[in-house]
């Protein structure tokens, strides 16, 4: 019978074609393909937490000939991660019209039909990704990846948006090519390209360069500093549901893959760890800074995103010894996922508050005749969990990442991750703020705004982010899960 | 017999050769576009029938046989029908750069 | 003696590159593209790669080539600034360098074979004789699944961008004679790569290639044009053959506990399929690829 | 010296070219050559690297010809791109 | 060592079409060059197909000749394109 692992790609995939042959009934395909393909990811965690890890040769072919799919807690977490996005973000695109012969809006209609075969083709990319053995097959998912994610930002259709998408998708390209650049060399290195070849190439030099480029290529697909120049304009530009999902999952695939060769290499790759620690730093810190200048709202969460991807690299940089200090990668991968929930809500209720608004300047959010409503509620929590408060998942993964170099007595690391700790604060605050400004200047003529679908899903985004902190055991004992 | 064809074939493929090379040069030097165009498209379509004569001759297989004479004939219609097209697109373009 | 035609071939390559990225006028950069597309396509031959080799041709030099062509001729011509001469310097250093980082470190690389023997191994039973049709077609078959769905994302994203259509121009009473002479060579040579694919350099992707050479060939002479009907055709054609590929994925999974692992016996018949049904694909995305597809179609 | 050391040189030497030319050319048309000829670049430095003198190793055909296959659809949708960009320029 | 030697030919046959490509003057000369350097890829192929066994070259050299006519063609084709 067909297993969860194949069904997860393989689903999405052709909701996504049928949803391209039929554009009236694109709602049906996606909303239903979400739904079964998030019941498929939490079947598959729940196989993995009773039975293991597991390891399947693709075309009963073994490694390193052939592909493997390796579904271990990291990758089933990355997995559950996209299913619970998609779906908040599949009930806010359900919007544009899911019924084919409900007549609805020319532009929603070309949304609904642009939308949803990329939308699907990139879940189905991500699942492939985070589930792949072998490095030459995660470049063929990133080329996927490259092109939906542009196809998103294409969507809006505005002269600006289409700009970025060309800047996005060249370099996007450039990133690719160096992580097949990278392969290439790591086929003439050692004649393999699987992933566990990873831990033979760190021990060579031509393997070192191999993994460098690799490394390289992935940074310009995450946008870290300073390679992310295209991503504010890109993630900005787009329609909001685009950017929630560009922000919130897009990047992590590139991020998983450098966690997962981080994991594999071990100790290994010394000067490439430093590379990424500094450069996640200066993220950090060059994130916060076009946070705090930004003029709106979107660029600001945008370039919370940079800060945010700075974040996260450092964790993964830092964890050295794996062995030894599991902690610093899972805590890496909590943050992935809690970064991914609040991103996604920020995103969706920066959306609905430029729908009511008109416009998303930040000056303009003190408004005189609305009442602050769901929307900015999700929006706080979402804040809440990005600068890491307890108890939402975010402070749990800044926990354990401190924690853990407070073990070590890196306390440099330490107060750096504090600085861009009080940062996020600060220019999260500058939209907090407006919103929690209540008294005289509302007039009393003011209306709360009508609920829509949107609410719901930045409202149920949030929420999940938050209760993720109270149950953190559950992604935290899924990640023990290993393959043997 | 067989070495017989094989220098016949070396020969023509030598010839054919020559020919492209005049061709190469003829691009390379005549003065007029249009005085370019026709010294390409006969040298150059001469000069491959005759490779690829040669090289059935020096190969001597019959399926590879069918193959070259497709190709010559190919390079040659191609040849000349681009020859024309381009020949009269240029003519009406009348806009050297 | 073979040497001095590498050597000359190599510099030709890297020569021809450097004069169409150096040129300003965008035809004869796209000319030049095309010109180191066939060098390039040479230079697989005598890598001993013959399927690559007529990939690139068809799809490299030919079908980019095309695409390039028709960009060119559409965008306005290139802005004459020039980057300041610090950035220039930089880059060119930062470039040379890392030709010289790159060459070395592949040169000294140890370049261990692991995979020949492998290949060799699996290929009695992979259904086919031919070892990089075996690869794309069977060892590593989910890599080409994948990457058909690039071109299906590229085809929505193409879809969603709309560039103009473009109108061919009436080429005049010499076309037919060369289309009736092209066009079934056309088909003829995509159905004998398909074919020999099994066995000798060939398979899917130059069979679809040349299709799609054959139609661009129809397109420019005035026939195959983007109608509506034409349209939903070659999008039904490339739609059903990703949607074959996927539910064949399935199937085998069904029938054998394993994704994409062949019924024993039959393996050659489901590559056969496959490839055919990919063929057929490929062709018709390359085409709605140079085309464009217009939200309303061209009259 | 084997045909595979100068095409390796011939690789390395598209991949430089290109990559200089993306740094320092703005217009979008050679920004789209310059990728295909990075791409064209590191496949040609993966095809040279499996070249054998009896067999030519057929994975890194296979990666190669998929490559080559990748890179027409990101080309397409760069050019659609691009030619859009353009007609928003003229308004 | 003489086919080695052709085949020597042919390729500097092929690259005589730099020259043109680089100078020009006009589209149709650069055009002009493509096909010149097709047809001589066409004839290289063939030379190095005859010194080996099997017919595979020669079915590569059959591919370029048949697609050698499409830039050629969108050319002449699109040019109107350009305003």
């Amino acid at each position: 019978m067909m297993s969860e692992l194949s069904l997860i790609v393989l689903l999405p995939l052709l909701a996504a074609v049928g949803a391209a042959a039929m554009p009236r009934s694109a709602g049906l395909w996606g909303l239903g393909a979400t739904v079964v393909t998030a019941a498929l990811a939490v079947s598959l965690a729940l196989g993995l937490m009773n039975g293991g890890g597991r390891m399947v040769a693709i075309s009963g072919m073994a490694a390193p000939l052939g592909i493997r799919f390796v579904a271990d807690g990291l990758s089933v977490l990355m997995v559950l991660m996209t299913s619970s996005v998609s779906i908040a973000v599949a009930l806010q695109a359900s919007s544009w019209g899911v019924w084919p012969n409900r007549v609805v809006p020319e532009r929603a209609a070309s949304l609904r039909a642009g939308f949803w075969p990329l939308w699907l083709a990139t879940m189905a990319a991500m699942n492939a990704l985070f589930l792949s053995g072998d490095l030459f097959n995660i470049y063929v998912a990133f080329e996927i990846l490259g092109l939906t994610a542009v196809g998103l930002t294409a969507l809006s259709g505005t002269p600006a948006a289409l700009r970025a998408s060309f800047d996005y998708l060249s370099a996007g390209l450039v990133g690719s090519l160096l992580l097949l650049l990278g392969v290439a060399m790591a086929y003439s290195a050692i004649g393999r390209v699987d992933i566990a070849a990873v831990p033979v190439l760190s021990d060579l030099v031509s393997g070192r360069i191999a993994l460098g480029l690799i490394v390289a290529g992935l940074a310009v697909k995450a946008a870290l500093f300073p390679l992310h120049f295209w991503m504010p304009a890109a993630h900005s530009s787009a329609t909001p549901v685009a950017s929630a999902l560009l922000s919130a999952l897009v990047v992590k695939a590139a991020i998983y893959v450098i966690l997962r060769l981080s994991i594999e290499s071990g100790d290994a790759m010394g000067s490439l760890r430093l590379a990424l620690a500094l450069m996640g730093t200066c993220a950090m810190f060059w994130g916060a800074y076009g946070a705090i200048r930004a003029t709106r709202l979107k660029l600001l969460v945008a370039h919370s995103t940079v800060a945010q991807v700075g974040l996260i690299v450092m964790a993964i940089a830092v964890s050295g010894e794996t062995a030894q200090h599991a902690g610093f990668w899972q805590a890496a991968a909590l943050l992935m996922v809690s970064h991914a929930l609040a991103k996604a809500a920020m995103f969706i209720a920066v959306g609905r508050i430029a729908e009511e608004l008109g416009h998303d300047r930040i000056s303009g959010l003190n408004r005189d005749e609305l009442r602050p409503a769901a929307a900015e509620f999700a929006f706080g929590i979402a804040a809440v969990s990005l600068i890491g408060l307890p108890p939402t998942a975010g402070f749990i993964g800044k926990w354990m990442l401190i924690d853990g170099l407070i073990e070590r007595d890196a306390w440099i690391w330490v107060a750096l991750v504090l600085t861009g700790t009080a940062m996020t604060a600060a220019y999260l605050s500058r939209v907090v703020s407006r919103f929690l400004r209540g008294g005289p200047h509302i007039s009393a003529r003011a209306e709360q705004p009508a609920w829509r679908i949107g609410d719901l899903a930045a409202l149920g985004l949030a929420t999940v982010a938050l209760l993720l902190g109270l149950a953190s055991a559950m992604p935290l004992a899924l990640l023990e899960v290993t393959v043997l | 017999m067989s070495a017989v064809l094989y220098v016949i074939g070396l020969g023509l493929m030598t010839c054919g050769v020559v020919l492209l090379l005049i061709a190469a040069l003829g691009v390379w030097s005549l003065p007029s576009a249009v005085s370019r165009l026709h010294a390409l498209t006969k040298a150059d379509s001469a000069g491959l029938s005759l490779i690829a004569l040669g090289a059935a001759c020096v190969n001597g297989r019959l399926d590879a046989l069918l193959a070259l004479v497709l190709c010559a004939v190919l390079v040659a219609l191609s040849g000349a029908t681009m020859g024309h097209l381009i020949a009269r697109s240029h003519v009406s373009e009348d806009e050297p750069e | 003696m073979s040497m001095a035609f590498d050597i000359l071939l190599a510099l030709g390559i890297v020569f021809t590159a450097g004069t169409a990225l150096g040129l300003r006028d965008r035809i004869a950069s796209v000319t030049g593209f095309v010109i180191t597309g066939l060098l390039i396509a040479l230079s697989f031959v005598r890598l001993g790669a013959p399927d690559v080799a007529l990939a690139e041709a068809a799809i490299g030099a030919g079908l980019t080539g095309a695409l390039l062509l028709r960009s060119a001729l559409r965008l306005k011509p290139a802005e004459g600034s020039k980057s300041p001469a610090l950035q220039r310097f930089l880059a060119a250093s930062i470039a040379t360098g890392l030709s010289c980082a790159l060459a070395w470190a592949v040169y000294t690389a140890p370049g261990t074979a692991l995979y020949p023997a492998l290949v060799s191994e699996g290929l009695a039973k992979s259904g086919v004789d031919n070892p990089v049709t075996a690869v794309l077609l069977n060892f590593r078959v989910w890599d080409t699944l994948l990457e058909i769905v690039v071109l299906f994302a590229a085809l929505v994203l193409v879809r969603i961008i709309a560039p103009a259509v473009p109108q061919p121009e009436a080429l005049g009473e010499l076309m037919l004679p060369f289309m009736r002479v092209i066009i079934p060579v056309c088909v003829f040579l995509s159905g004998h790569l398909l074919w020999q694919g099994a066995t000798v350099p060939g398979g899917a992707f130059q069979a679809g290639a040349m299709l799609a050479g054959g139609f661009l060939v129809l397109f420019m002479g005035g026939l195959a044009l983007p109608t509506p009907r034409v349209m939903a055709f070659g999008k039904a054609l490339a739609l059903a053959g990703l949607a074959i590929f996927a539910l064949a994925a399935l199937a085998t999974e069904a029938l054998t506990g394993t994704l994409l692992f062949y019924p024993d016996g039959d393996e050659k018949i489901w590559i056969i399929a496959i490839e055919s049904a990919l063929t057929l694909s490929i062709a018709a995305m390359l085409y709605l690829l140079f085309c464009g597809m217009p939200r309303r179609p061209a009259k | 010296m084997t045909p595979d050391f100068i095409y390796i040189f011939a690789g390395a030497g598209l991949v430089g070219l290109a990559m200089y030319r993306l740094a320092t050319r703005r217009d979008m048309l050679l920004r789209v050559l310059a990728l295909n000829f990075l791409a064209i670049g590191v496949a040609m430095i993966l095809q040279a690297s499996a070249f054998g003198e009896t067999l030519t190793d057929a994975v890194p055909q296979a990666f190669v010809l998929t490559g080559i296959v990748v890179l027409v659809g990101v080309t397409a949708a760069l050019l659609a791109l691009a030619e859009q960009i353009d007609g928003h320029d003229d308004e | 060592m003489i086919l080695d030697l052709l085949a020597l030919g042919t390729l500097v046959a092929t690259l005589a079409a730099l020259p043109r490509l680089i100078l020009g003057p006009t589209a149709a000369d650069r055009i002009l060059a493509a096909q010149l350097a097709g047809t001589g890829t066409v004839a290289t192929l063939i030379v190095l197909g005859t010194g080996e066994d099997t017919r595979g070259l020669f079915d590569t050299a059959l591919v370029f000749a048949a697609l050698s006519a499409v830039t050629g063609l969108a050319f002449v084709a699109l040019r109107k394109a350009r305003s």
